[in-house]
């Protein structure tokens, strides 16, 4: 035997196992002064052909466009007009409402399930905005703002919460697991992570096809664990895939905060690094930066040059869904004292420095998004709440399984109908 | 006695094992500081310590191959997957990994571990939170497979699973954590409390892996079920008014066959009751062997009442879940013939 | 008709199919340049270009999930996975995501693919290049399970695969690539060149997914098999001189239960013959549905004849395999009772 | 609806899928001029507590120590007396031997498979020396080198290739797959990349039960791109394991280049800096590369400063395995062409430059190598090749599947060992 002999190492220390905790817990005053905050408009901004390396700064960094004067500034700035910003805030809001109407819905019985995306709301309200009408997105169940900007009805979203007549899944999904293939919305997957690889190969086969449809791909912190999240790096990088690969890092997944991932040790950004991938580090509270970046990566993609994944930097404000309480996990109030403030209140203020908005506007946009999506849930609610659901059409359950009923399903249905009429 | 829930009778099983043996070790999504998301690792961390009881990264495939290097190191590593449906993951680790490592091993490297999870619908959880993919566990040589339908039974089960020497996945109905469940869901919920096998002896004790338990004894016919569906089972003969034997399997894998044969033997029909869809489900195994060891004592054909071929569908859950309708036109059936 | 090995006519199948459709892409690991482990894709990328016929990372997950997106994007993935000992780090996009798609989208995004692998013993691979896992895939609704066990059969049932609405699971019976095997490994290899059904039609055609195929008329008893047992089976009768009914089911899911049931009923017997580990194998659910159907018919219980519950051992390879004796014995069985 | 719209872009290029190729083909002449090939010495050795962060550097670069005129060079240089350089050198041509002579034994159909490791004999025998006797080893099949150096018996190895009477293994093992816990050398797994994570979870319950053992994985360079390297990486990053993860790459897997695996876009050692954990990219072919990069990890992970990514860059000089003949994908002559040369000839010319070693010493060294490997082959063959095997014992196949044999089990031996009889 050649190896040392062990005894040698008799002072070696013990070994410890370090396992992650977060900076505050319930009773603690949450303090973020620790976190690092580059200013508004540090960050440079390579080129879109730029090698991937190059990006290896910016992910440790942050993209910021919106500086505490509340004014666009650096190279990033994507220079909106106020329309474009105006429509951003709009779905923002928007997403906001619906999001408190139907966690009430909840509440009150009229569903199963809900997952609200406040404090993040940016995120997809403005890569919307940046990416094209027929660009493909395969989401989270975080990223509802997608469709709203996208002007999918928001009563077919409620249609499908409260699984009734109208649901455009036919009852099959829990509630918030949209699909929409007109919207190129991708069906919400409840396994995590699943849907990053086949958003690098929706983008393989655009490239196959020669189109110029781009597709971006989504996942939370949390997930960026499961082995999928790696696949769609490789794929990506391998292929030189035409593909946006976004992570939402809001710190926290249900009860683990994003240290559990790896955070303590790295960004999430710097995962692309390893891959020979671009990687950019985005306040994801900041929709003029969330803007700017989606589209300095949708250009890279569309020139071939390459996909990028980006890190959004975020906060959940609210609980993880309706079964979730944080108040078990982390301080109550901790939201309010994130740094990176929130992305509805700093687009306004935007907008209110560029004299381009004013309170008595944003007092209508609110009343305005109130009313739409009231008026979006009566109508929602004539086709039924999910109590209601689950005795009519009863063979439509055994449809879809294959393109045609196989005879089993076929004798599966018949007995569940005859079931059904005892 | 103490009289415990489902949850509660599990957590209890850890606190008595672990204070036991330093060896094992609690980890898997949202287990730590939080307990878990249906709460049965509370307070573990705060008395055992972040060191053996702590979150994992949202890798099933991850927390079963670290599971594996600990077995290997000489620890017992006792996982949560947090969704049965979330297992597929980590299916690779354990097909190809924990079920065969004493077998390629020579006995050198067995891998005694439990990992834990939550199964079935009833919970309007939708298609990714109420799965029942126990039979393709079933189908692994080298794995272990249990599934207890009561307090009692969930206490000491999970004890003789942390205790067995070889890999046991232990999976919980979780529509029955907080109550029995006897299949109508348009009536109120029954608490454990009224449950005898709520009372939960304090301390150490193992219902052995292996033994299925008579939950009812009776002559027509004999019927086999596990988890949810003895409760659904034993209230639907009930309804029926027949003079059934029911049968709590407990271990599918190894299974109590002889409890079977006896049982089957003596009435001379069966059902087998499974929430699972139905082709290729753990049930099929139990009809294949009833008729392989009893055909010259059946009366009848041994009769299948499941989950169907389909997705669990958020809306249609009571439409696809085997509740007191379909078991009566089975049990009818079964009579019948 | 020329006369075509299996690989030869899978590989024939690819290139008929990838001529009439340019939205066909193949890939998976090593199949570009070098043609694949067993040459199934030979001078695919040659004739059809890089971009159609290309090389995967070692990422079985990623290459199903990659496939999944192809699928949403439009264009039809047929791809390999080198065994089917390794199809398990794929499971989870199989399970949650390429079987649940159509349903899960209401018929908006349903996932025709085609997902090729060799299964089964026979060739001295030991535990990982030897398994049969296909009945883990017929417990999962929204999957369509297909096995050949001839030239003719593999080439046109991969071109029905191709042009099925649904995603395919394809099983390649390895130990019969080359040659049918009668389970004597003792005995030189018969090539394909010796059996009819290596005339393979050129050009398109398609064998019918479904559909069983009677490839022995009898009446004593019925055979039900599929891949190479299908061929053990035929020449177990036949040493036997038994007058069986061999039918090889060519499809699991959706199986041709029309076909077994009327053999069934007309033999009385029934014998079911796979090299999978017995317990939850798809010859349970072959038996319970025999029973089920034909339990009034039935002379003798419906008898399984399987691998054994074990991984597969490489030394012990033909202790393993369900070869002459073991159906001898079980042949026997059914018989005598 | 807010995107924009796609008419916008009606001059945008067609997106390309880019499919790696690997420089050469058969046919061509290979010609790897254009490799860089650091200068022995040139990289930096950051002290062993650096944050991940000091060794990106390394990541590009090439840890090499013997340079030019067969020197040890530089700060990686481990300054090993001659006795320690001899034995690396003797377990090295000692692996060399034995792959040869179990590849004709292969070849002579004694039995059914078999994989060789050449021109990568360096990086298993030197890291055994640079490890303690009893720290834990998860490898692959190419890692035979560790067994051989830490003394375990050849006649052994070759009793599992035979799946002989005296296979540990009870013929269960396809051969090559070896397994012996007194050496530390856990089960080689036939699904590739399982162990890597396997290695972190044996590193943590060091950590837990504050132990001093360390544990190192191994992985292909193909094989990385299984989600179980993800797995790995991340749970040594968050629980700061006391792990050393190891890629061999050897720049094939079977017929696929490395560019399939993504080394066109990163070296592997790159993906270290994704996850923040430490990562050296080391010549394999450089015995004293490889033991001085081993040592650095080791003592890292001993001081609980974290856990270490090694590449080892190095050449798959013959087939994947015996099944496999690589003229099918690659030139016949690429493996000379190499530019980091055979780590035999290299050690040994170090050894002569120091005036440690002679020809006359090599050749006896080379003679007595082959004289125990055939002694070996002959002690092992009297207990059997594969051919012989299968008959004797067969209800051992029905033992191990699970502690006890359970009835169903118990029954299945009953009706093998009937048909045995039959
Ligand atoms: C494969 C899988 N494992 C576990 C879960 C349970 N689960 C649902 S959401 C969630 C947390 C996800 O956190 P993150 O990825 O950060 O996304 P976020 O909810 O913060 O948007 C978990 C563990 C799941 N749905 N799928
Ligand atoms: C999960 C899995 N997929 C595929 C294979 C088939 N296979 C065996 S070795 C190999 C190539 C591995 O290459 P690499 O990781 O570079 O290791 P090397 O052989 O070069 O040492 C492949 C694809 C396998 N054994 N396991
Ligand atoms: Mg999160
Ligand atoms: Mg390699």
């Amino acid at each position: 035997m050649s190896d040392k002999d062990p005894a040698l190492r008799a002072n070696a220390p013990r070994l410890q196992l370090h396992v992650p905790e977060p900076l505050f817990r319930p009773g603690d005053t949450p303090d973020f002064s620790g976190i690092k905050v580059p200013a508004a408009g540090s960050a440079p901004r390579p080129d879109t052909s730029a090698p991937a390396v190059d990006t290896h700064p910016l992910t440790t960094n942050l993209v910021r466009v919106l500086d505490e004067q509340h004014r666009a500034v650096g190279p990033w700035d994507p220079k909106l007009d106020a329309d474009t910003l105006r429509k951003i805030l709009k779905d923002m809001v928007t997403v906001r409402v619906f999001d408190d109407r139907m966690y009430r819905s909840q509440r009150q019985g009229k569903t199963s399930f809900y997952m609200k995306c406040t404090g993040e709301e940016a995120i997809a309200t403005a890569t919307a905005a940046a990416l094209d009408r027929d660009d493909m997105h395969f989401p989270t169940y975080r990223q509802q703002g997608l469709l709203v900007a996208r002007g999918y009805p928001l009563a077919s979203m409620m249609n499908q919460i409260y699984s009734n007549k109208g649901d455009p899944l036919k009852g099959r999904q829990l509630p918030i697991m949209y699909s929409d293939k007109a919207h190129g919305f991708f069906s919400i997957s409840g396994n995590l992570g699943t849907q990053f690889p086949q958003a690098v190969g929706w983008a393989m086969a655009a490239a196959i096809k020669g189109d110029s449809r781009i597709c971006m791909g989504w996942i939370g912190d949390g997930a960026t664990a499961e082995g999928d999240f790696h696949s769609a790096l490789t794929f990506a990088a391998v292929y030189n895939v035409p593909v946006i690969l976004a992570v939402v890092n809001n710190q926290w997944a249900i009860s683990s905060f994003s240290g559990i991932a790896g955070a303590e040790r790295a960004t999430f950004a710097q995962r692309a690094v390893g891959y020979g991938v671009a990687g950019l580090r985005v306040d994801g509270n900041d929709a003029l930066a969330v803007y700017a970046a989606v589209q300095w990566s949708a250009e890279r993609a569309r020139t071939n040059a390459g996909p990028t994944l980006i890190e959004f930097f975020t906060y959940r404000a609210e609980g993880h869904s309706t079964s979730d309480d944080p108040s078990g996990y982390r301080p109550i109030d901790e939201a309010k004292a994130w740094p990176l403030g929130d992305p509805i209140e700093r687009l306004k203020a935007h907008l209110l420095a560029l004299d381009e908005w004013d309170e008595k506007r944003h007092s209508a946009l609110t009343a305005e998004a109130d009313a739409t999506v009231r008026a979006a849930q009566k109508e929602s609610e004539k086709l039924g709440i999910l109590p209601q659901q689950g005795k009519d059409n009863v063979g439509s359950m055994f449809d879809d399984v294959y393109s045609d009923v196989p005879w089993h399903i076929a004798e599966q249905r018949d007995a569940a109908l005859a079931e059904g009429r005892d | 006695m103490p009289t415990m829930n489902m949850i509660q009778a599990l957590n209890d099983a850890h606190k008595v094992a672990m204070r036991a043996d330093n060896d094992i070790v609690v980890f898997g999504e949202d287990i730590g500081f939080f307990g878990g998301v249906f709460r049965v690792t509370e307070g573990l961390q705060k008395e055992f310590g972040k060191t053996r009881v702590f979150d994992a990264p949202i890798s099933e495939g991850g927390i079963v191959a670290t599971a594996v290097g600990m077995a290997a190191y000489g620890i017992k590593p006792v996982i949560e997957i947090q969704f049965a449906d979330y297992i597929y993951p980590g299916y690779d680790q354990i097909v190809s990994e924990v079920a065969k490592m004493r077998y390629r091993t020579a006995g050198e490297w067995p891998m005694p571990m439990v990992i834990r999870t939550p199964y079935g619908g009833g919970i309007f959880g939708g298609q990714t939170h109420s799965q029942s993919p126990e039979s393709l566990f079933t189908h692994i040589a080298g794995l272990k497979v249990v599934i207890p339908s009561t307090p009692h039974d969930a206490k000491g089960l999970l004890l003789a699973a942390i205790e067995d020497p070889d890999p046991v996945i232990f999976f919980e109905p979780k529509r029955i954590y907080n109550g029995p469940f006897d299949g109508h869901h348009d009536r109120p919920v029954t608490p454990w409390t009224k449950h005898p096998a709520s009372d939960v002896p304090e301390g150490h004790y193992t219902v052995p892996l292996g033994k299925a338990a008579v939950v009812r004894k009776g002559h027509a016919l004999t019927v086999l079920a596990y988890g949810t569906m003895v409760h659904v089972a034993l209230a639907a003969v009930e309804e029926q008014g027949l003079d059934a034997e029911v049968i709590d399997l407990r271990t599918l894998v190894p299974l109590d066959i002889a409890t079977i044969k006896r049982s089957v033997e003596k009435t001379g029909r069966c059902l087998i009751a499974q929430e699972a869809p139905r082709t290729s489900g753990f049930a099929a195994e139990l009809s294949a062997l009833v008729q392989e060891r009893c055909f010259y004592h059946l009366e009848a054909p041994v009769e299948r009442v499941t989950g169907w071929d389909t997705p669990y569908p958020h809306a249609y859950e009571w439409a696809y879940f085997p509740g007191p309708k379909r078991l009566k036109r089975a049990l009818e059936k079964v009579m019948a013939d």
